[in-house]
């Protein structure tokens, strides 16, 4: 008899085991979804560049998060800020999850918000600066504040939901984006005499394909964050988060569509795609803590910030954001944050929690806002003054897979 | 021996080509271009709009006997024409000598 | 004791619910599938106006169907015709599945439905009406149907077989196909002088990763169907169906294949892409119902009309489809749906099951086909009179892209 | 009480059955992966040739392991070199996995096995050559030797350790691809006075998709050789294995970056993701066998030896290899194999096992690829000699798709 | 009435046009080439380099008459020299006649 | 000084190329173009059969001096034949004037 139920507690907590990395699986797929926006919605002269960049950010972090980042984020607490490292991360056993399920699912996490900065400096960062900056991004920045919301830090202790990653993810990524994308500078031809010029990518196919793929990895991005599945109570959430999940991504692409409609007399589809990923980065937060209809409306309100947030950096702050990773995941993911203390079933503005939940969410996201950007601005910094950051006019003329891989994407003869 | 070269709307080119073909035109040579002249088009990317005067024409190019010159320019002109701004251009110039690769043969036997 | 059956219970049904959620994982990737086989299989010019209604039919679909459609469709039985329909679904409780788990799981399948008809519409259709018509479509005309055949209305009680919707889903689609397409006449230079000219797509590599990501979410189509997972029927049950459904795909490949080579003297690619789907549409009624061997029949039977059915539209019906979706999804699916009365394991005819079964299969397949047809004859009559259904030959001739959406989906320059 | 106790047994089971067809999936996945590396890495008038073998041996290798290659492999032991023939598969019965589960599982790998030599016989072999040599590696060549390590064979006796199949897969295709790329001869105009000239794949864009659908598709390649998650244990070696696996991939792209960095003095895109895939092919054999930190090492020396493994078969064996097959299968199947001998944890060289583990890894490569070698090269001499090899220099010239095909891949006009 | 072609890198494009269209050039069609000429490019394949003097170039098209030849030619050597290897070529001919589809007016007038 | 076009078919270009140099022409321009001429091709396309007059070809364009044009053309028909129809032509036709965008020379220097 307690054999039996033995066995059921490990038959449950095996299942737990297998949908976590079901669900790892399907973010690691994400990196093929961030790639191809990013290579689509670029020029093909850089596409080898940004390929790469995108491949080894998730190689690179896959080894470096594992040698020592997952402690920092995980590891005992050490006085709220980050936790206690240890190398070449544990021991191979189980209890509750066995410990190399959460090592991969959170790798697949810490590359996610990795790979979202190469979107942003498309087309005229260095190479080399890109790689050492996904090194210190999955090593130490990245961790540090995902610790204060994930790994028992003090965020969390003061009750800030972040269910799967809207900030400690999304806009962790997003920021250090706008902070990088600021500070290479624009694209060479893109502002001329201080006026946008449009530069349209070469493949919108592959950006589409990108966002489905996306999308599709968003399913195991915030249900998988369950981090169980099995039994009454959890089938429930994940079917829940599903659900929140997709609506707020169908409502992101619908209301991002219609205020283009308006805005620009044609249903743009570039807009549309960043909309539906817009909706995705909002629901992120609150997936699990609001209703259906309010994931509706969370979509509906970043799907309709997107447009307007991908105008102003183009034209008022004049950061030029080759894929909108900025808008999609720093400001969406903001939002979205922001949006649980409005919409939270338990505790929103609306269902009559007051503004306690709000400012706890906003605590949440300004100081995880910071952080990187403080942290992002030393790197990028000392990147600069050594290596440089900045691609050469000539090489951005000519396009950086030439000189700096020797090898261009497209070879039609 | 005349070249024509005859640049025209993408969307055109049946038809253009059949009139020519009518007209005695059986063997042209063709690719894209792109071309600026007095259209522009209204193109809109991430939610920016942006006037382009860049358009996409077809650039027909054709070597003939000079007779043949007249009746092709009048096929082309019925053809391609859709009376708005965008139609595109024919010109002539003169050719000094044509070889046919498969035979070897020159002048006029090597246009078709 | 009893705690301790209640939980393995309990668990048990979270592992279903899971299942169900991974195979609608799978069905919702086949949105892109999709995405790429009518984007490769039409030109370059009216590359965004397809990505754009793939993305939408999607999106608009998941709200609808959250909205009302489901309720139309599993409501309580109104009649045998349809369901009781309620406003934004329903609650969050556990019981059997979790009805958040059906629904992601239903939405789905109804936006599969609606995406098919895209692809037949493809170059010459208003990006409006088609919004139009995938709202209609997924808010009443697939649930009515589906309510007939899954919803407990009379053709379930009348034994029709449909076990992952050959009938239900991809013969609405394609029936709403052959309307569509009818009503909005053959693309601009398809046919001359009464003789149908080859407008070859684009870019048949997308194509092939469209049909390879189809097959793939084919597995969350048919074993997910089985909606449960615990225990060892439905062990049994679900890999079964993996089987039919893989061996399906694979003889309806080379069956074409095979055709094409004698008919065109080469074995044609695009020909054979086809005929994967159409052996994939054809097994989704039957694949629970049929043995491996009897799956390999209905895939080479499947195969062998697809190319018939592909020539019989375009050459004597001259109704212009240009991914071959009314073939595939239309006939292929009522075929399908036949071939279960043909082939069942029990009550099929060559099983000694006599007529009976057949016969039932048959009413079923027709009655849907005579629901949608009339239904989408009226839905794109009344478009087709106040907004109108088809592009100008203006638009036709420089690409819908630029003057439906501004963008085009490549940029090279 | 007993009845309970049988429900959970049942409930274990079909946990296992349906994580083997998840995993499954995610193999099958991998065909559109090879597909894409294969066609992106090729030049695009040979690309409707290379995505049709993809497709077909996918196809083929269904129906024919089906038919009886998986008998020959998993049958009934006949002294220790080939399994007992069945005709059609068996039953649909229950005991341990489901038999359907394990022929879906084991079906795609062996069209894995098989698209392997696709890519290496790229852009000049004839179509019905390589359709029947994709039905006879499957009928016959993969099944025996697959036999000896996992069917209850000699190898198996022996103590040989090959979890997933860095051999029994992986280098059963690259010694196929050897031979076959070694008979068919280099392509037109690859080698000019015995100096091998570079032949850049037409789009580095759809071979990185691959990759990462390759890197996925892995996740159920490897976990899924577990062929089991229920309970501690299971759950521990899968996690464990998705650890190892994704670490050695890992680290075989940066391991081929920083080699082909130092020695064509620029990160390449083609290397690196050819590094990916070497430390995917080699932790296959070892996955579970050893460590995070020795996969990271195996994924080192395998992203290492690949790129001199390029160059050797390029400049001095030459054999024309457009897609690597040789070195990345072949080779780094091989070398992941004897690794196990050297970082098994248990009986590895490293961990004070002595030699004799490494020992019996090398007969097993060995004899694999003695097997491989001759009954390929009696296959493709006996295709050689009578319909054929190697298209007619025409024909490369034009390219394959024209005249096998009739069809090309892109069509723009 | 002159046929002037000119051949330049792709990334002089921009620069070229504006220059052009300062020297009273406003209509112009042009097309990717890929050029041989002394400039040599090194680029690697699966760890292959291989020396390319086949490089991507852009080529211009534009007739016009006669009195604007000069100016352009000064414009575009302005605009599309980089001082280095591979900058490309200019060319004039003679052309004989010019008709502009839209209005079938030849000459002058259907040069814009 | 001369322009020389030759219209040949894609797969012969690298022979051709060579056979120019040979013939003392290093420098040369060249696109992808398709043209209608005798050769025509099966295509088929989701079954379809359909017969293209439209192949793909390359034309390379040559500015030399006038002693090159008949070594060149001799070089490109003894390499671009295959003798069966589609191996295309050579057009020869007068140029005025040629700059070399780096160093704005002239005349026979800027040739190459
Ligand atoms: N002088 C010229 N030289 C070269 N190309 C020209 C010239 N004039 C027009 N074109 C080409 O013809 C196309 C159509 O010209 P446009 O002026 O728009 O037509 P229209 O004369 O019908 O108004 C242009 O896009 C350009 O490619
Ligand atoms: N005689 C010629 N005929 C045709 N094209 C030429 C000729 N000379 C140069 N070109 C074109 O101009 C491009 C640049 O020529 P190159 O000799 O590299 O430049 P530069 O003269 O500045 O050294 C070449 O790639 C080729 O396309
Ligand atoms: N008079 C012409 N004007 C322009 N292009 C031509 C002409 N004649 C032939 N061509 C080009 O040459 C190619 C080969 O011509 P074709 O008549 O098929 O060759 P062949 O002379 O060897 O029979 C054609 O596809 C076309 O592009």
């Amino acid at each position: 008899m307690e054999e039996l139920s033995t066995n059921v507690n490990d038959l449950a907590a095996s299942f737990d085991s297998l949908w976590v990395l079901i669900a790892a699986c399907l973010v690691m797929f994400m990196q093929a979804g961030f790639a191809l926006v990013e290579v689509g919605f670029t020029r093909a002269k850089n596409g080898a560049n940004i390929l790469m960049k995108n491949l080894m950010d998730y190689a690179v972090g896959s080894l470096v998060f594992w040698f020592i980042g997952y402690s920092l984020m995980f590891g005992e607490d050490v006085s709220g800020f980050i936790g206690k490292a240890t190398l070449f991360f544990g021991d191979d056993t189980m209890d509750g999850l066995p410990p190399y399920t959460t090592l991969m699912f959170q790798t697949v996490f810490a590359a996610t918000a990795a790979t979202i900065v190469s979107g942003a400096m498309a087309e005229r960062t260095k190479f080399q600066a890109y790689f050492i900056y996904s090194i210190v991004l999955t090593l130490i920045i990245y961790p540090v504040s995902g610790h204060w919301t994930w790994g028992g830090g003090w965020l969390s202790e003061l009750g800030f939901i972040d269910f799967a990653g809207s900030t400690v993810v999304h806009s962790v990524g997003g920021w250090a984006a706008l902070v990088g994308a600021a500070m290479v500078g624009p694209r060479l031809g893109k502002y001329v005499n201080g006026k946008p010029k449009a530069i349209p990518g070469h493949s919108l196919v592959l950006g589409t394909l990108g966002v489905f793929i996306l999308w599709l990895g968003w399913f195991g991005f915030n249900p998988g964050s369950q981090l169980a599945a099995a039994g009454t109570d959890n089938a429930i959430a994940v079917a829940h988060i599903f659900i929140t999940t997709n609506l707020a991504a169908a409502a992101g692409a619908v209301a991002s569509m219609t205020v283009s409609w308006f805005r620009y007399k044609k249903p743009s589809l570039s807009v549309t795609l960043n909309g539906a990923l817009a909706g995705l980065v909002g629901i992120t937060a609150g997936c699990a803590a609001v209703s259906p209809g309010s994931a509706v409306l969370i979509g509906i309100i970043c799907g309709i910030a997107l447009v307007f947030s991908l105008e102003f950096f183009e034209k008022v702050v004049k950061i030029d954001d080759p894929v909108g990773a900025i808008s999609v995941h720093g400001i969406c993911g903001a939002l979205g944050t922001l949006l649980v203390g409005v919409f939270a079933t338990e505790g929103g503005l609306i269902n009559g929690g007051g503004f306690a939940q709000l400012g706890i969410q906003a605590i949440g996201v300004l100081s995880t806002a910071a952080w990187v950007i403080v942290t992002c601005f030393i790197m990028f910094k000392i990147i600069q003054l050594t290596i440089g950051l900045r691609e050469s006019d000539r090489v951005q003329e000519e396009g950086l897979d030439i000189y700096e891989h020797g090898e261009t994407i497209y070879n039609n003869m | 021996m005349k070249r024509v070269e005859a640049i025209i709307r993408k969307s055109k080119f049946n038809v253009v080509q059949d009139a020519l073909h009518d007209a005695g035109i059986d063997f042209l040579t063709y690719w894209e271009v792109r071309g600026q002249g007095k259209a522009v088009e209204e193109r809109s990317y991430h939610g920016m709009l942006y006037d382009t005067s860049i358009i996409e024409r077809i650039l027909i190019s054709f070597y003939c006997q000079d007779q043949f010159v007249d009746p092709a320019i009048k096929a082309l002109l019925a053809s391609a024409k859709t009376g708005e701004i965008g139609d595109g251009k024919v010109f002539v110039s003169d050719v000094e000598k044509a070889v046919k690769i498969r035979t070897s043969e020159e002048g006029a036997p090597a246009l078709n």
